[in-house]
């Protein structure tokens, strides 16, 4: 499954890019499952990522929890807290 | 409805003009303006730079805004986010609702204004003599925004 | 503070743009602007006439913002209300308050429209296709106003 | 004494006049005396100012109740419930 990750402000800054398209393997099927994922890159990934560290994140540019499923040519974007107005 | 997410700067009187000026339904406009101050924790900041989610957050804007519609008769509600670099006391953001009563129109614009500092990707980062930093999170602006679940 | 009770216009960006220009510790501005409607209990309003009571209306705003500057912590507030004839879609009254936080300016500006609709000396009288008739205050208004003596 | 009276939209319409300086009676020491002896006028003055009547009053500019005290060259002003906004 391909998914475009995308990644914002401290984090983008933090991971030195701001999107990548990966292929995830079969089991990643939520959020949850993709943070796990990512989080065995090791690094900036791992730290981030921790449990207790605070990150939103959403799916075809609406916000979603770690329970929320994610499917084929899915756009997710992992960002900061937001801090507009 | 009117959304916007921009550099440029925008015009407050021609703004709230539009939302009343061909609408004698219209009895009040409450707005808000959000202004870059200079200090923040303390630290004196000489710019600041808005990043935002093209795409992301002007949905986002726009179901905040529907969200408030479905809440309390509006008569047009527009919201002017600017992103890029900014200086002390450029405005950033204006949320402008037209009603016919006043109590409709404040409320209405809180609630915005409470949303979207929550739920809005935007993201601020100051550049201060001791260096850049990405603001964080209030969490005053999550328990502000907790108070209209109800 | 700035209290001004006029027949002229008033230039709503040039208000606001006094209030945070020259004052980099606000980060908020909150206004809201009254404007005069076409309906009013179901009666075309051809125009409207508003009377005050010289001295003592000027004397009530400052102290109604007096109030408001005791009960949030405030970087400046305008009050500019019209007097005279008005047509609908004419702005009446600018209230503007500025602050470091959005929810101080808010909560004031709300504050500063409902004591003025109860205690400033002002009185509306429509002009319809029916005939002259002064207009009637409004419970609603008393019941604004009393949510803040607590 | 003295006293200067003012009267605003539909009271200085119904009474005809915007203001006038009265020489009330010893016996007027309050706002609820000074209604009482102008409501002793007749005719529209009884008929607005009667008891249940909606109207406020103020004396030297600050909204003041019936058991308010006047004195000598007070400004006393009489007028319907505000309506600006």
């Amino acid at each position: 499954m391909k998914i475009r990750l995308l990644y914002f402000a401290r984090l983008r800054e933090l991971f030195g890019t701001g999107s990548e398209s990966v292929d995830v393997p079969d089991e990643v099927r939520t959020l949850a499952d993709l943070i796990a994922w990512l989080s065995t890159r090791g690094g900036v990934w791992t730290e981030q990522l921790a449990p207790g560290r605070a990150y939103r994140m959403a799916v075809n540019q609406d916000m979603a929890g770690l329970e929320a499923a994610i499917r084929d040519n899915d756009e997710v974007a992992i960002f900061p807290p937001v801090t507009g107005g | 409805m009117k959304i916007s997410v921009q550099t440029e700067p925008f015009d407050l009187n021609a703004e709230v003009a539009a939302l009343h000026r061909d609408n004698p339904a219209v009895g009040a406009v409450a707005s808000f303006l959000g202004v870059t101050r200079d200090v923040n924790a303390g630290l004196g900041v000489h710019t600041m730079t808005l990043e935002h989610y093209p795409g992301m957050t002007e949905r986002a804007l726009e179901q905040i805004v529907r969200e408030a519609e479905t809440r309390w008769h509006l008569l047009g509600v527009t919201v002017i986010h600017r992103v890029g670099p900014l200086c002390p006391t450029d405005p950033i953001v204006l949320v402008a609702v037209a009603s016919a009563h006043r109590q409709e129109a404040f409320q209405a614009c809180e609630f915005i204004m409470d949303y979207l500092k929550t739920r809005a990707p935007f993201w601020k980062k100051e550049v201060t003599p001791a260096g850049e930093r990405w603001v964080d999170a209030r969490d005053s602006d999550g328990t502000a925004a907790e108070r209209w679940q109800t």
